[in-house]
């Protein structure tokens, strides 16, 4: 095992070296920027989003947040995939005789009552406000994944209908590629912002990317809980 | 244009036998007779034609395969036409009682038509295209037997695919050196190039087609591919596929590299063709002799096999018209005598149920004349008999190594000749004279379709024997493409200024001796034909069935030559393929399986890229 | 004129539609993936033509090409996109009756995704899109390979997703350096911007992303996830790895060494590294009594005899691995499938199990036979010419260092040789125990089978069909200005 | 003092990918290496921010007028990095699972234990 | 050209003669090295006057036609060798034709003997086989000398290049001295007599032979040996005119009898050790000197 030790150490000294030989030659906090200087100048009026960073995120390089939503539910079917069993349903039918799993406390199951809706409804307000604010489709659905999460340890024994969860993300799934593939209609290019730019600062503005946020959001959503699901092992 | 339809033929009729056997077994058996008689008949026709036709072309490699003919080509492919069609005739009783019998005739008329391809290619990325299809269609027929014929075609297949990869090697060398693959464009380049590369070429071939010519070092797969392959196969297998590595050495050694230029090889003593001799020496005397010692006929007719060959590799290493006349045509005698031999012996295991063993058998020439006479006319032109085929090729190679003044390579065959004759008698002896034994009783003559190939084979070896002027004026033909002076011969004989043979003579001669002698015999006293039992037993009670001397037929001479001959090579190729397996485990045991270790693999890599960037500046 | 965005975009679509087909009816799942690929197909066959004459450039969201992502389609990324949606609709009709494990619809989803990432990565022009597209086809075949949820298959998938992603961190440390040298994501760009940078610092960049995609294209020391992942997983799926995932980390290696870092002086020591995978990938296969293992070494090998020669920097080198990557994934594709269904009928995957199935099974055993002559490099197989060709390719160099490399080459096709005949004589020569109750393979089995062995011959006889493309392909990597051309010099 | 402060981040993110790579050589339990795994992609995230990071300049959204286009941020690494977290979760999620499947086989996480699959 | 066919017949009756007398005349040597009369010189021409009139059994087709083989190729090699002046097949066949011609006479009796079925035969045919192997080699390599060593293959010419100055024994003394050490294995006499003696297995392969048959093989044996010294004497001794030829033989043979009369019978494997060992070696270097000369 020493041996072993002794030789990573040499191993990432060397690469340590590569990154400060490298790292020299990428000033930090210098004006590095080249292409970005367009998305910068011409961002608005060309996406009518605010949020540089989303129309960036959204039209330019639409085509990664694509594979970055496919990425999300490969996982999300991959780990269905593998945690499936057959078992589950007798363990359902096990945690009926054996009642004891502890029932969470009072302060917690009152606390996530009040709390849920309003989780909801601050990450509703994040990805609806995709091209304004700060955030966008994954943070709110994110927020939305934890206030779920809060659902399951407040009530151990519920689980939310897997059915469902795959109905909304497939849905939402095929809403992003459709809007994708009318683009590729309307206007010859796939993902292009075929819908009217509308006036920036205000909320139907930048054309197809709040409804593709919205789309998003509401993916990533039940996709982080549909994991959350799985690897608890409870749901049907 | 008719060489193309020559290997169409060949190749659709392969698949045409193997389509109809789905349906009928005697569809299938006649309409294999009749693809490859119709190849014999094709072959015949184009006899002395020059034909040359481009068939196909590879744009990327701005390369063309193309079909010649000539002398050399048409002699080796009526060989391998006839042996071929002879073998399917046997073949049509002997497999009968197979399973996957249509499997066996598709890939017998494939391998004959992946040799008429190689005979006929006039470049060498047709030939080795052909090459391939052969060795790979061999490989399934040696082991179509199964159970031990397994390990003989694995055998067999890795040390071919060794050889063709040297040969591969050689011509993609001369493709990249020269841009063309065509014969006669490289005879001409070759004129140019540096002795040391044609020397490198050189052997590279020779170890491609010894391989499959079966020189000394490289014969070790011969015996088990013979012995354990069904037996219509292995008489083409020794007849005739052996001998496409014969066809190499010719083609390479002498319509390519040319005669002036093999001479200008090497210095004195030591250049190519004297060592070539000296293997061809050592490839008939250690090969013959180990064929005293076996007991299975198979195996001892391969070793005989590999014997002959080192007479053919030693006519053409002699490099004179006379030595090269006789190494081709004792190709052509060898082809006819040992396919005859392997039928004889098929016919054996056909009608005792397979036994191979010298020691079980006996006395099967009271049940099976024409077997034997078929087998006696084989063995008297292993031997090379006056007025049979083999004694004039064999004469013509004494004469040019008494004549170039190689006394030890003449005396190294003559010894090969008496090997021969004690092991093929013992062959002879130990299966057809003797005691019958009480099971083969009833043992019935082999049917016609067998009888036939080997009549056929007998008649042809006397033919030639008395008349070789036949094939000679073919071979004669071929030295004249090699750019040799051809050997002038007269229809039975040589001429005077070569040397006195003169078998029209000699047969007369016998036969008024023999009809004198017979005149002699009958009229003395009658004599009363007794069987084999009323014996003479010195006086004790002849004890049945087991009154028979075969075992360890040549005792004392075993104990004297025996122990030189275990065959070396052998066991250094198994050594070599043990250390092989060893290193092969050692480099299994880098795929660890622990998880860390793989990571560490990564990083080291990683690690040396950036190293060698950092220290080196590549 | 049909975009070739829709290469991507339709099996996407479908993918993400198969669990809405699911709630409808159970069984339409499982033909989706045939449909999604075969318009693929279809697709890319149509395009051809038309990227022979000029290649396609298309922006995704209607931007000029340095400020979006584009795809750009030229003959190499066709090749591989016909090769790859060819493989995956065959593979898909196989999949049909072999996937029985019970979440056969997350399967396909998974199968579909997978082609996806594999057409993405061959077709982007974008080098973080390319990371994008790798990650999909890793963790999809990281959720495939433990398919099977046994002993076996979530060891090697546990394996395989730590290597992986190690390689996918290093390829995204790789992009983000290139970010911060030049400031742009696309890949002509980036080519044509290459000069600007300081060479040494700008080779550990390279060294990051050889790494990173040399694990997923088997590279000598990087290989160690393969046999474990291509053996544990099913059938179909190694037969997608080996076939088609192998190829584009090949793809992805290439294009950084020849497109983008045009760094020559490293080819001498690739071609040394493939020679190295192809003799480690050969020895360790001998010795292997598990069929598919022993494919997987295989596999293995074969890729060495790729990445070399793609080491020999010429043209006809080049134009000699592209046409052995067809053939290799051709021969694999096919011996994977076969040796998959025999393994399902007779049970175990011991190579001495296999004894005595050329009866029982005649039309997998020969197509088997077929695939494994054509991977030695026998004449009228497709393996033949490949082979030849870089044969041809090396000794064109007159570098002694290629001789002597190529001769060791030959070498390891002894090797190979010797075990593929060994099987092929268990098949057809040996006695099998207890096959009476063995049939042959259904209609769904067959017809893939039955259409890469008649492919590998017809290339084998004719390999006209694809050498045209193959040699456009070859000049398209080789002369990088043309690529840059393309795409910056306006669509 | 501006030494520091200049290559703080780039020590950070550094730092953080060597330590993940050294978990991952070293460690033997399992769960231990997906967190190493985790610590390489969180170093290289912010690897990829700092690249993007221009000093004294301010997130890119023109909430307000004040907001011009001269003392913004570079925006695409933020969109890189977006990408780059989701699949990193994703591989994590993916990892955790397949730890599950390994641990209900081989009872042990200790990955010299898990040795199944060799030669 | 009648000279020719009168030659041919006439000559293999002067060698059947002379082989007869040759029998009688050994059979007469030994009885007096023994001190006893012995019978009468013709004693082996009565013998097969007499059995060709016996009665005999025969073991088929093959067991006749095998002994008339043996026969029929004897006669036809003593036409090849020449005999004094008479050499009328000589342009027809060469050194190497009688190096061949030499095996009919064993094969056939090889054959027929094998299907006699009789084990001692088997036996006798297997122990002749060996000792022609034994005895081949150093004749291999004396014959290879006077070859090598006069270039050309053809008896003629070596006896008539023997003719114009001293015989070739002079000039190749060691292959002559070899030859006549295995000239008694040749001829099958006292010492290498394994294989026929009566003593031993049943006389080898004549067990089964009677009346006819072994009339046939002494016959054979006569020529046989007419044609091994006739062999010796135009190889080495330069075989001049009908008398002189007639001389010479009469010479070597009643040499080589006194020599080897007194030796005891050799078994088979002594005999094929003796044979490689002492006349191989001298064969071999006179071989290496006519080579290297």
């Amino acid at each position: 095992m020493r041996t072993r030790k002794i030789i990573s150490i040499i191993i990432l000294l060397i690469l340590a070296g590569g990154f400060i030989l490298t790292f020299s030659q990428i000033p930090f906090g210098k004006d590095k920027i080249n292409v970005a200087h367009y998305y910068i100048s011409k961002g608005i009026e060309e996406t009518g989003a605010v949020n540089i960073v989303t129309s960036v995120v959204l039209n330019y390089r639409g085509f990664d947040t694509l594979g970055e939503v496919t990425v999300l539910f490969i996982a999300a079917i991959g780990l269905g995939a593998v945690l499936f069993t057959e078992k589950r349903v007798q363990k359902h039918a096990s945690k009926s005789k054996d009642d004891k799993t502890k029932k969470a406390s009072l302060i917690l199951r009152t606390g996530s009552n009040l709390l849920f809706p309003l989780i909801l409804l601050f990450g509703a307000y994040i990805f609806v406000h995709g091209h304004l604010t700060p955030g966008g489709g994954f943070q709110g659905g994110a927020v939305i994944a934890s206030g779920f999460l809060l659902m399951y340890l407040a009530f151990p024994k519920q689980s939310i209908n897997k059915k469902s969860l795959s109905v909304v993300e497939s849905l939402s799934g095929l809403i992003f590629v459709g809007i994708g593939l009318f683009g590729l209609i309307f206007s010859g290019y796939f993902l292009s912002n075929f819908l009217p730019k509308g006036i920036p600062n205000t909320l139907f503005s930048a054309g197809i990317i709040p409804i593709i946020y919205i789309a998003v959001g509401f993916k990533v959503g039940f996709e982080l809980t549909s994991v959350i699901d799985d690897l608890l092992g409870r749901g049907k | 244009m008719q060489l193309i339809t020559i290997l169409v033929v060949s190749f659709l009729g392969a698949g045409i036998v193997y389509l109809t056997g789905k349906f009928s077994g005697r569809v299938r058996d006649i309409s294999a007779v009749l693809v490859s008689l119709a190849v014999v008949i094709l072959v015949g026709l184009a006899y002395n034609q020059k034909i040359y036709t481009n068939f196909y072309s590879l744009p990327f490699l701005n390369l063309s395969l193309s079909l010649r003919l000539n002398y050399l080509s048409w002699f080796f492919a009526i060989i391998v036409a006839g042996i071929g069609f002879l073998s399917i005739l046997f073949s049509l009783e002997y497999i009968k009682d197979y399973q996957g019998v249509g499997f066996y005739y598709f890939m017998m008329l494939f391998v004959n038509a992946g040799m008429l391809g190689i005979v006929l290619s006039a470049d060498f990325l047709s030939f080795y295209i052909f090459w391939e299809m052969m060795s790979w269609g061999t490989y399934l027929l040696i082991s179509y037997k199964g159970g031990k014929a397994v390990a003989a075609g694995l055998k067999y297949i890795i040390m071919s695919v060794a050889g063709s990869l040297a040969m591969l090697f050689a011509i993609v060398s001369l493709y990249a050196s020269y841009g063309t693959l065509k014969f006669s464009s490289l005879a001409s380049l070759l004129q140019i190039a540096s002795p040391g590369y044609i020397l490198f070429l050189l052997l590279m071939f020779v170890v491609g087609f010894g391989v499959k010519n079966a020189i000394w070092t490289l014969h070790t797969w011969l015996p088990d591919a013979h012995a354990e392959a069904v037996s219509p196969f292995s008489a083409v297998l020794t007849g005739v596929l052996v001998r496409m590595g014969m066809y190499g050495f010719l083609l390479i050694m002498y319509s390519i590299v040319g005669l002036s230029l093999l001479h200008k090889l090497g210095y004195g003593l030591l250049n190519f063709n004297y060592i070539l001799c000296w293997i061809g020496a050592i490839t008939i005397v250690i090969p013959t002799f180990t064929a005293l010692l076996q007991n299975d006929s198979k195996r001892l007719l391969a070793w005989h096999g590999i014997g002959q060959g080192g007479y053919m590799v030693l006519g053409i290493g002699v490099a004179t018209s006379l030595g090269i006349a006789g190494g081709i045509l004792h190709t052509l005698n060898y082809a006819v005598c040992g396919a005859l031999l392997f039928f004889v012996v098929g016919a054996i295991e056909h009608r005792t149920g397979g036994v191979r063993d010298l020691n079980e058998l006996g006395g099967l020439i009271k049940r099976m004349p024409v077997t034997f006479i078929a087998g006696l006319a084989g063995i008297s032109g292993l031997i090379g008999v006056p007025l049979t085929n083999s004694f004039v090729s064999k004469w013509m190679i004494y004469k040019t190594l008494i004549m170039e003044n190689y006394p030890f390579l003449a005396f190294a065959a003559f010894i090969g000749t008496w090997g021969t004759i004690l092991s093929v008698y013992k062959f002879l002896h130990n299966i057809f004279l003797g005691q019958l034994p009480e099971k083969y009783k009833d043992v019935k003559e082999v049917p016609l379709t067998m009888q036939i190939p080997m009549i056929l084979l007998s008649l042809a070896i006397i033919l030639f024997g008395i008349l070789p002027g036949i094939p000679l004026k073919v071979i004669s033909g071929i030295e004249k493409s090699f750019g040799v002076e051809p050997l002038s011969t007269t229809m039975f004989g040589m001429p005077k200024e070569i040397g006195e043979l003169n078998l029209i003579n000699i047969l007369a001669v016998l036969l008024v001796a023999g009809i004198v002698v017979y005149l002699i015999f009958s009229l003395s006293a009658k004599s009363r034909r007794v069987n084999q039992d009323d014996n003479y037993a010195a006086g004790l009670f002849v004890p049945r069935g087991k009154y028979q001397y075969s075992a360890r037929f040549y005792d004392q001479a075993y104990r004297i030559i025996g122990p030189y001959l275990h065959d070396v090579v052998d066991d250094f190729y198994y050594w070599l393929v043990g250390k092989s397996k060893s290193s092969f485990q050692i480099v299994r045991q880098i795929y660890t399986g622990n998880i860390n270790t793989y990571a560490l693999y990564i990083l080291l890599f990683l690690t040396l890229l950036i190293f060698v960037k950092l220290g080196w500046g590549l | 004129m049909v975009n070739p965005s829709l290469l991507i975009g339709l099996p996407l679509a479908f993918a993400f539609s198969i669990p809405l087909f699911g709630l409808i009816s159970k069984k339409i799942e499982k033909y989706i993936p045939i449909i999604a690929l075969f318009i693929n197909m279809v697709i890319s066959f149509m395009l051809i033509p038309q990227i022979l004459k000029k290649p396609i450039v298309v922006s995704i969201g209607g931007w000029s090409p340095p400020f979006c992502i584009n795809l750009v389609v030229g003959p190499l990324g066709i090749l591989l996109a016909t090769l790859i949606s060819g493989i995956g609709f065959l593979v898909s009709i196989y999949a049909v009756s072999y996937i029985k494990e019970e979440p056969t619809e997350k399967y396909h989803i998974l199968f579909l995704l997978l082609m996806v990432g594999a057409i993405g990565i061959v077709l982007t022009g974008d080098i973080f899109n390319l990371f994008v597209f790798f990650e999909i086809l890793c963790i999809s075949s990281y959720a495939l390979v433990a398919y099977y949820k046994d002993k076996e298959g979530t060891e090697a998938a546990m394996k395989y997703l730590i290597q992986g992603s190690v390689g996918s961190s290093f390829i995204l440390i790789g992009v983000a350096l290139l970010y911060g040298f030049f400031g742009t994501l696309n890949m002509a760009d980036i080519a044509s911007r290459i000069t600007s940078a300081n060479p040494t610092y700008l080779f550990i960049t390279l060294a990051f992303l050889i790494t990173g995609f040399g694990i997923e294209a088997a590279i000598f020391p990087l290989n160690a996830w393969l046999p474990d992942a291509h053996s544990s997983a099913p059938s179909s799926i190694s037969a997608i790895l080996s076939g088609i995932a192998i190829k584009t980390g090949v793809y992805g290696v290439a294009r950084m060494v020849y497109t983008i870092f045009n760094a020559n002086s490293i080819l001498l020591f690739i071609a040394f590294l493939g020679l190295l995978t192809l003799l480690i990938g050969e020895m360790c296969a001998f010795r292997q009594d598990d069929i598919k293992r022993l494919l997987a070494y295989s596999s293995i090998g074969q890729i060495g005899l790729i990445i070399f020669a793609l080491g020999i920097a010429t043209s006809l080198g080049v134009f000699a691995s592209l046409f052995q990557i067809v053939s290799h994934a051709l021969a694999k594709a096919l011996l994977f499938l076969a040796a998959g269904y025999m393994i399902y009928r007779v049970g175990s995957k011991s190579i001495a199990s296999l004894n005595g199935l050329g009866k029982k099974m005649p039309l997998t055993s020969f197509a088997f036979t077929i695939g494994s002559f054509s991977l030695i490099g026998l004449p009228p197989f497709a393996g033949f010419v490949s082979k030849l060709s870089i044969v041809y390719a090396a000794m064109q160099v007159k570098k002694p260092v290629f001789l002597a490399f190529i001769a060791i080459a030959l070498i390891a096709t002894i090797i190979e040789a010797g075990y593929f005949f060994k099987i092929v004589q268990n098949l057809y020569f040996k006695e099998g125990k207890n096959l009476d109750k063995i049939t042959e393979s259904s209609g769904y089995i067959l017809i893939p089978i039955a259409i890469l062995a008649i492919l590998i011959i017809v290339i084998g006889v004719h390999p006209q069909f694809i050498t045209g493309l193959l040699k456009a392909s070859a000049r398209e990597l080789l002369e990088r200005a043309g690529y840059i051309g393309w795409v910056l010099g306006g669509t | 003092m501006s030494l520091i402060y200049n290559w703080m981040y780039y020590i950070a993110s550094g730092g953080l990918i060597l330590i993940g790579m050294y978990i991952i050589l070293v460690k033997t339990n399992l769960i231990k290496i997906i967190i190493g795994l985790n610590f390489i992609d969180t170093g290289v995230n912010i690897l990829l921010v700092c690249i993007g990071y221009v000093k004294g300049r301010t997130a890119p959204i023109f909430s307000t007028s004040r907001i011009n286009p001269t003392n913004v941020v570079d925006p695409v690494p933020q969109a890189l990095v977006l990408t780059a977290i989701v699949i990193g979760v994703a591989v994590l999620a993916l990892a955790l699972s397949i730890a599950i499947k390994v641990y209900e086989h081989n009872k042990t996480l200790n990955v010299t234990k898990i040795r199944g699959l060799k030669w | 050209m009648i000279i020719k066919v009168i030659s041919i017949i006439v000559l293999p009756l002067i060698a059947l003669i002379i082989g007869f007398f040759f029998l009688g005349l050994s059979r007469k040597v030994i009885a007096r090295i023994h001190r006893r009369y012995g019978p009468p010189i013709s004693q082996p021409l009565i013998d097969v006057i007499k059995l060709i009139n016996q009665e005999s059994i025969s073991h088929g087709k093959l067991f006749d036609m095998g002994v008339i083989l043996s026969l029929a190729g004897s006669v036809i090699l003593v036409l090849f060798i020449p005999f004094g002046g008479i050499a009328p097949l000589a342009t027809s066949g060469d050194l190497l034709v009688i190096i061949y011609l030499m095996l009919l006479a064993p094969l056939g009796v090889a054959l027929s003997g094998g299907e006699a079925a009789n084990p001692n035969v088997s036996i006798g045919i297997s122990r002749k086989m060996m000792l022609a192997l034994g005895y081949e080699v150093p004749f291999l390599f004396s014959l290879l000398a006077v070859m090598t060593w006069y270039k050309t293959t053809s008896l003629v010419e070596v006896v008539k290049a023997q003719q114009s100055f001293l015989w070739a024994i002079f000039y190749l003394p060691l292959p002559a001295v070899a030859y006549f050490m295995i000239l008694p294995a040749m001829l099958g006499i006292r010492p290498f007599d394994i294989v026929s003696a009566p003593q031993e297995i049943a006389s080898g392969t004549a067990v089964e032979y009677g009346g006819r048959y072994l009339a046939l093989t002494t016959i054979q044996h006569a020529f046989h040996i007419f044609i091994d010294i006739a062999l010796f004497v135009n190889l080495f001794l330069g075989g001049g005119n009908l008398l002189t030829f007639f001389v010479k033989m009469l010479v070597v043979f009643l040499l080589g009898l006194f020599i080897n009369a007194v030796f005891p019978r050799l078994r088979i494997d002594q005999a094929i050790k003796y044979c490689w060992k002492w006349p191989a070696i001298l064969a071999l270097v006179g071989l290496i000197i006519a080579r290297i000369i």
